[in-house]
């Protein structure tokens, strides 16, 4: 691991809104010996309104940072935020596939972009660089009673030929990193539902609808926290609570954590360092209910020896398979 | 040399792009041309007629056809020259159809092509020889491979036909797909009750011989006279001793052996009768999860058993059977439902197959016939249906449609009322695909008689919600979502060729498509023959099938056995690799190369050493022709001289 | 008689008769458009095919040669396009080295039932050929 | 002397074959010409000596029936094995003696240099250097200007396989690469080049058919279709596509066969190339199948073979 470099590009909510995103990935990164430079004068990734309106500017801009990175000598970018790293993925996949399309997107830039940069979210780092291994490795804490549901948001891993990671329709990663770092995560069938968060101005009741589906299905689902990998699944969730439980009458109060910041956590990194501060829904059981990995033996031998006197019967759950018939 | 030229225009088919009097009074103009002229439908009787009259009267001794593909009519029109008294390779056929009229748009273009093709024809056919086909006497056994429906209808066809028969299953019972169903549609009878007697029969026809739990392993020769290696599958149950009375299956400690038969509804044991009615009713051994051979000791069925039939030491056996023809009726599987992952990806227990689901319903299956969820064994008030679950579907490369599906849900939801009166079904569908005698009518009555929801759209996500099942979908019609909770989900999840369909189709030397369903021999008028003589299909493994059409190819391929086998002697293809000794320098190059061991060395009366064809088992592809460096061998019919004169005809200017 | 002038090049195609023959009728069958350069010759096998069939047709006239048999495996005659493959392959290699262009000379694989793969096939290939342009505008040939 | 050393190895094996192949004095002392001895009198006649340029082991097919003692130098021997890899000759019936071998030399370059005049005397040095006298006096070559291109590059001038070696065994510090350097070179001109150079060269072809006939690889003898009618691969005609053709039918036939041992080239009036499209071929073989004709009894010729899944030919797309 250590030997290779990464690119790292925050890009502008990672600044601003998201800086706890930002701080939980680089602490992360660091506690995992992951190396990475930041290019110098880095500019908007055209995930803005670009995209909606010029496909050629759009990627230009991309392109730009990536030329940028291109030039300091580094082949792989982690791009925190799924915007930036669709953004890059995107301009990527349509300058390789066409020639005309590249030409046309270099004719804006002052330099051409070779399309030598490969770009990843850093749970894409994490979980296919890293290595769950060396995930766990590193774990120093548990967080007891802690029932996460991964979130992974409309297009961390999709569209599949552009992300080309995970499965589109019901990705792993996020569940296999944290049950690596020892977190208990539940089965959540929202994982990929669409949370309304670019509606969030336009059609404010539908997305309190959607919002209240996705936080209430992660409920039913017996978490009593959200992991995210997305600045904006991670305010709207977080933001717009207290709103979803005027609109709907209900009364939600669940913590939208960062897939990093959980790890941070039990890496036993200090909470203000990787912004637990930072949350609106706050997070501070979680931060309390830490103990470390020794006390954590202590206590499952306790309960294993409690449970030793009525010892359950269990039936291995069958896979369904089809069988070839002749 | 007299050659006679006839251009057909197949109605428009050809005359529509191409001119095709041009091309008639152009190919007049060639060489050793004696004659050139056009004809409506030279397939038609009074065509060929036109061809003989011109033989006799042009006293024509070699005849080009410009006309479709020879793939289509080659054999007809060298029947029309052998009755008017040419030999039959006096012919060449000019593909202006398939290859030109039909995908050219110019007509200028297209005449001109045409007439070219027909100059290769001409050209060629003034080097073909005469050639007499040898007659070889052939084996009158056929192998059916695959016990379902399909396979044990072709083995009764040709066994009361009086031919010897070899059904090869590759599970311990025959049956296949059709008897782990329920009911069928659209009647709803009972299809044990109908397939029974037909397993029965099948097991004590004096004429068959069942190898259950076998798989083919290898298949040589050529038709008429195949040798197939045949593997039995190692039981650990010595078949002539047990008596299938299920002793040790009651007390077999591992408990939780995965059911093929059910697909895993239910667990079995590790030593298991698959069910009731199996055929033969005998006990094998699923070493995966038998103790004895994971753990190394138990031996509980050997001590319970009472005829000492259990045999832990058992091995595959391999025999050899001689068979003149074979009929491959392998069936089809179901694909995994890990391939949707939008609907659990098989991570809910509740959201089953439609082949499970039969399985429930049936009175034979794990649950007696109550209909009950896998995760509480509750009974579902709520069933949801979801048609074309993979099927119909480019993004997982199922393009096409599974046939049966609709079918067999609506026979399910009918099915699921009757068992559960206070029951509500939905169907989601993209298309009610009902087309057989009485299947619209049966579609209707589901929802009609019996208040199926159907619902058209298809589903987008099934989620857990409480102890119940989301399915989440678009309803087309009415333009908006609709998301229903179900107790229970049941796909029907599509049906793909066999995952070793492409290894079997390679021992046999026939082809398949892009989907591994085997190709037939003509889409529309060889439906159950095969580009391999003595080969034949029957049921699902040619592509998606239901009961009556697989019964229906079943006997159909039989009848082709039996119509191959009226005969003692079979004509060899002339058109086989020829020696000649002259020019044979004995480097033997071409014993070495031959894919059928079809050339041995010969010594001749001077001692020389020259390669010698043994006609019968060359099958014609030419491997040899194109090894020999000094030409000595030639495969009659394409030698190097006839594919030299059509490769100077268009190319020398 | 030569193609017709400017419009048309040589192109000559060697398809055996299981597969890629068959491939070549589904796609008429379909109605399948394709350029009409391509003449057709009929093989019982890819491996019948020996290179100097190919040579021959390049040195006599042709423009560009394709030839195509059955996929990998799927050979009627079970091995004759294993044998192909490897003459082919090493004539594609050698063509170069003569001054011919390698993609004068195309060997692949279509079965019986990829129409559309067939015109594909035809349609590139042909394309690429007047791409290209006539071989023999440059050099005297034959008689 | 070398010579005499060969004379006693042949003796001594001469009384177990039918027939002893080794060279002779030819009509001059620039010529070595291939001798046929059946008795132990005619040992006495056999020299040896770089002039002695033939590839004996060509005579061994026709002779397989026979059995035979062969002279082989180290480029012979991989003929011999390339036979045995075909199952052209039985190793059994052959006695080789093999004699390592540090160049031959060109008859054709030594004439050119003399401008043939007829040759009075040949001596050689004992540095290797060969001197040819004439009616216009005496001329030195050094072995290095006037030995066939092919030696300068040789990797065997041991032979692989004998079964009495004359003389002592000669290390190579050639390398496979050196071998090929001039195809490599070859293949880096531009395309129109290389058209235009083979029509240069196969123009000058007379279809005299020497380099088939001195060719030992070419089994087919009298049976070649360069002059059937059938099969009728090509005319008489003496134009340029002809004998491209012929030159065609030569290097395909030998396609993965060919063992480099310079016949076809040697026996050339017209100094073509011929040897050039076999070792091209050749190349693409190590690469393709890392196959190399004549080094390994066991290999089968690669045109006679093939694997189910072959890792090296990538499918082509247009």
């Amino acid at each position: 691991m250590a030997e290779r470099e990464y690119a790292y590009f925050s890009g502008c909510s990672l600044e601003g809104t998201a800086s706890e995103y930002d701080a939980s990935v680089r602490a992360v990164l660091k506690e995992l010996n992951v190396r990475f430079r930041e290019p110098d004068d880095w500019s908007c990734c055209g995930s803005t309104p670009a995209h909606t309106v010029d496909h050629v500017f759009a990627a230009a801009l991309a392109a730009r940072n990536l030329r940028l990175i291109e030039k300091i000598g580094l082949d792989t970018v982690i791009a925190p935020c799924p915007a930036c790293m669709t953004a890059f993925k995107k301009a990527q996949h349509s300058m390789t596939e066409s020639e005309i399309f590249k030409n046309k997107v270099n004719e804006l830039l002052d330099e051409p972009y070779n399309c030598g940069v490969e770009s990843k979210s850093a749970l894409q780092v994490l979980f296919e660089d890293v290595g769950l291994d060396a995930i766990a490795e590193r774990v120093t804490h548990a967080l007891p009673g802690l029932k996460v549901a991964p979130y992974y948001g409309c297009i961390l891993n999709r569209p599949p030929e552009i992300a080309k990671f995970d499965d589109p329709e019901n990705p792993i990663s996020m569940d296999k990193v944290l049950m690596a770092a020892g977190v208990e995560v539940t089965n959540f069938a929202f994982k990929l539902e669409c949370c309304g968060a670019a509606f969030g101005v336009a059609k404010r009741e539908m997305v309190n609808q959607l919002t209240y589906k996705v936080l209430s299905m992660a409920l039913d689902s017996g978490a009593n926290c959200i992991a995210v990998a997305c600045p904006l699944c991670q305010q709207n969730l977080d933001l717009r609570q207290e709103q979803v439980n005027k609109t709907m009458g209900s009364n939600l109060n669940i913590p939208i954590l960062y897939f990093t910041q959980i790890l941070g956590l039990v890496y036993g990194l200090p909470p203000r360092e990787i912004g637990i501060d930072k949350l609106v829904v706050s997070a501070d059981d979680i931060v309390y209910s830490r103990i470390t990995v020794e006390e954590m033996r202590k206590r499952a031998e306790l309960e294993a020896q409690a449970k030793a006197k009525k010892p359950e019967k269990k039936i291995a759950k069958e896979e369904v398979k089809t069988e070839e018939n002749e | 040399m007299r050659v006679g030229v006839f251009i057909c225009h197949c109605g428009s088919n050809i005359a529509g792009t191409i001119d095709v009097a041009k091309v008639a009074e152009e190919t007049k103009k060639l060489p050793g041309v004696v004659y050139s002229t056009t004809y409506m439908y030279t397939c038609s009787e009074p065509g060929q007629e036109e061809i003989q009259k011109a033989i006799k009267t042009e006293n024509l001794d070699r005849v080009v056809v410009a006309a479709c593909s020879p793939r289509m009519h080659e054999l007809t029109f060298r029947r029309t020259v052998a009755k008017a008294g040419l030999n039959r390779y006096f012919f060449e056929q000019a593909n202006i159809r398939e290859h030109i009229s039909w995908i050219g748009t110019d007509k200028e273009l297209n005449t001109n092509k045409a007439i070219e093709a027909v100059r290769m024809a001409v050209e060629k056919v003034k080097l073909n020889k005469p050639l007499f086909s040898s007659s070889f006497k052939i084996n009158k056994r056929v192998l059916v491979i695959g016990g379902g429906v399909a396979g044990m209808q072709a083995a009764l066809d040709c066994a009361d036909g009086g031919l010897e028969v070899l059904l090869v299953e590759k599970s311990p019972s025959v049956g296949g797909m059709m008897s782990r169903l329920d009911k069928t549609f659209p009647t709803i009878d009972c299809s044990i009750c109908i397939l029974g007697p037909k397993m029965v029969d099948v097991a004590q026809h004096e004429k068959i011989k069942l190898y259950a739990y076998s798989e083919i392993d290898e298949i040589k020769g050529y038709v008429g006279n195949y040798q197939v290696k045949i593997r039995k599958k190692a039981t650990y149950v010595d078949w002539n001793k047990c008596t299938g009375c299920g002793a040790c299956m009651e007390k077999c400690p591992s408990k939780n052996s995965y059911d093929h038969f059910n697909f895993g509804i239910a667990p079995t044991r590790a030593i298991n009768i698959p069910f009731p009615q199996a055929i033969p009713k005998k006990a094998k051994i699923d070493p995966e999860y038998c103790r004895q051979f994971t753990k190394g000791k138990c031996g509980v069925c050997a001590k319970i058993c009472p005829t000492k039939a259990i045999d832990y030491e058992m091995q595959d056996e391999i025999v050899t059977e001689d068979v003149g023809a074979i009929i491959v009726a392998t069936g089809y599987s179901l694909i995994d439902m890990e391939k949707l992952p939008e609907y659990g990806g098989g991570r809910y227990p509740d959201v089953i197959s439609g082949i499970q689901y039969e399985r429930l319903l049936n009175a034979s299956g794990p649950t007696s016939g109550h209909i009950v969820r896998p995760s509480d064994n509750a009974e579902p008030k709520t069933v949801v249906f979801v048609a074309c679950a993979g099927s119909r579907d480019k993004s997982i490369g199922i393009p096409y449609c599974s046939n049966f599906c609709c079918m067999y849900i609506a026979k399910q939801a009918i099915l699921t009322k009757d068992h559960i009166p206070d029951s509500q079904s939905y169907v989601f569908y993209m298309d009610i695909r009902s087309p057989g005698k009485g299947y619209d009518e049966f579609t209707r009555r589901a929802q009609e008689e019996y208040g199926v929801k159907y619902i058209r759209g298809r589903v987008s996500r099934i989620y857990p919600k409480g102890n119940k099942m989301v399915v989440r979908g678009a309803d087309t019609l009415l333009g908006t979502q609709v998301e229903v909770e179900a107790d229970l989900v049941v796909l029907g999840t599509a049906v793909i060729s066999n995952a070793d369909a492409g290894h079997m189709a390679e021992k046999l030397h026939i082809s398949y498509d892009t989907f591994g369903f085997y190709v037939e021999g003509h889409p529309k008028l060889r439906p159950v023959e095969t580009n391999t003589s003595g080969v034949f299909l029957a049921g699902a493994c040619q592509g998606p099938k239901d009961i009556p059409a697989s019964v229906g190819q079943g006997s159909a391929a039989a009848s082709k056995v039996q119509a191959l086998f009226s005969k003692d002697m079979l004509e060899s293809d002339p058109a086989v690799a020829k020696v000649n000794i002259n020019a044979c320098v004995g480097c033997l190059k071409c014993v070495g190369t031959c894919p059928f061991q079809a050339i041995k060395e010969k010594e001749l009366r001077d001692g020389r050493i020259v390669a010698d064809v043994i006609e019968t088992v060359c099958a014609g592809c030419g491997v040899c022709t194109s090894t020999c460096p000094c030409g000595a061998i030639q495969l009659q019919h394409f030698t190097d001289n006839q594919i030299l004169a059509e490769v100077n005809a268009i190319c020398l200017k | 008689m030569p193609e017709i002038a400017s419009q048309e090049l040589r192109v000559v195609g060697f398809l055996c008769n299981w597969c890629s023959y068959g491939g070549a009728d589904t796609a008429g069958v379909s109605r399948f458009k394709q350029p009409t350069d391509l003449r057709i010759i009929r093989v019982p096998c890819s491996g019948r095919v020996d290179p100097l069939f190919v040579v021959k047709a390049l040195l006599n006239g042709a423009d560009g040669v394709l030839v195509s048999g059955c996929h990998p495996r799927d050979c009627h005659y079970s091995d004759g396009n294993f044998y192909a493959r490897r003459r082919l392959e090493m004539l594609k290699k050698l063509l170069p080295f003569l001054g011919i262009e390698e993609k004068r000379f195309h060997y692949t694989w279509v079965s019986a039932s990829e129409g559309a793969r067939w015109q594909q096939t035809v349609t590139d290939f042909t394309k690429r050929i007047h791409e290209l342009g006539p071989l023999h505008a440059k050099k005297e040939v034959t008689p | 002397m070398i010579s005499q050393k060969l004379q006693d190895a042949i003796a001594g094996v001469s009384d177990k074959v039918d027939v002893v192949i080794a060279y002779q004095q030819g009509f001059d002392k620039l010529h070595a010409t291939p001798c046929f001895m059946t008795t132990p009198e005619e040992i006495k006649n056999v020299i040896w000596n770089p002039l002695c340029v033939h590839n004996l082991t060509s005579y061994l097919p026709s002779l397989k029936k026979k059995k035979v003692a062969v002279l082989a130098k180290g480029c012979d021997s991989r003929t011999i094995l390339q036979f045995i890899q075909e199952g052209l000759i039985n190793r059994e019936n052959v006695t080789i003696i093999g004699i390592p071998c540090s160049g031959v030399i060109s008859v054709n370059k030594i004439l050119q240099a003399i401008n043939h005049e007829p040759v009075e005397d040949v001596s050689f040095d004992e540095k290797g250097n060969i001197t040819v006298k004439t009616s216009k006096g005496e001329k030195t070559f050094s072995l290095q200007d006037v030995c066939p291109d092919k030696c300068k590059t040789c990797r065997f001038p041991t032979p692989i396989v004998y079964d009495v070696l004359v003389g002592d065994p000669i290390e190579s510090n050639k390398t496979y690469d050196d071998a090929y350097a001039d195809i490599k070179e070859f293949e880096n001109k531009p395309i129109e080049e290389r058209l235009k150079y083979w029509e240069g060269e196969f123009d000058r072809c007379i279809r005299c058919y020497a380099c088939r006939n001195a060719c030992p690889m070419c089994v087919c003898q009298d049976s070649c279709i360069a002059e059937t009618r059938d099969p009728h691969w090509i005319s008489q005609r003496a134009t340029l596509s002809e004998k491209f053709m012929f030159h065609m039918i030569h290097a395909l036939h030998l396609a993965g066969r060919c063992v480099e041992c310079g016949e076809c080239e040697r026996v050339c009036p017209m100094n073509i190339p011929v040897n050039k499209l076999k070792r091209k071929i050749n190349l693409d073989m190590k690469e393709l199948y890392n196959y190399e004709p004549g080094v390994t009894p066991e290999d089968k010729p690669p045109m006679y073979t093939f694997n189910v899944d072959e890792v090296t030919i990538k499918e082509h797309k247009i």
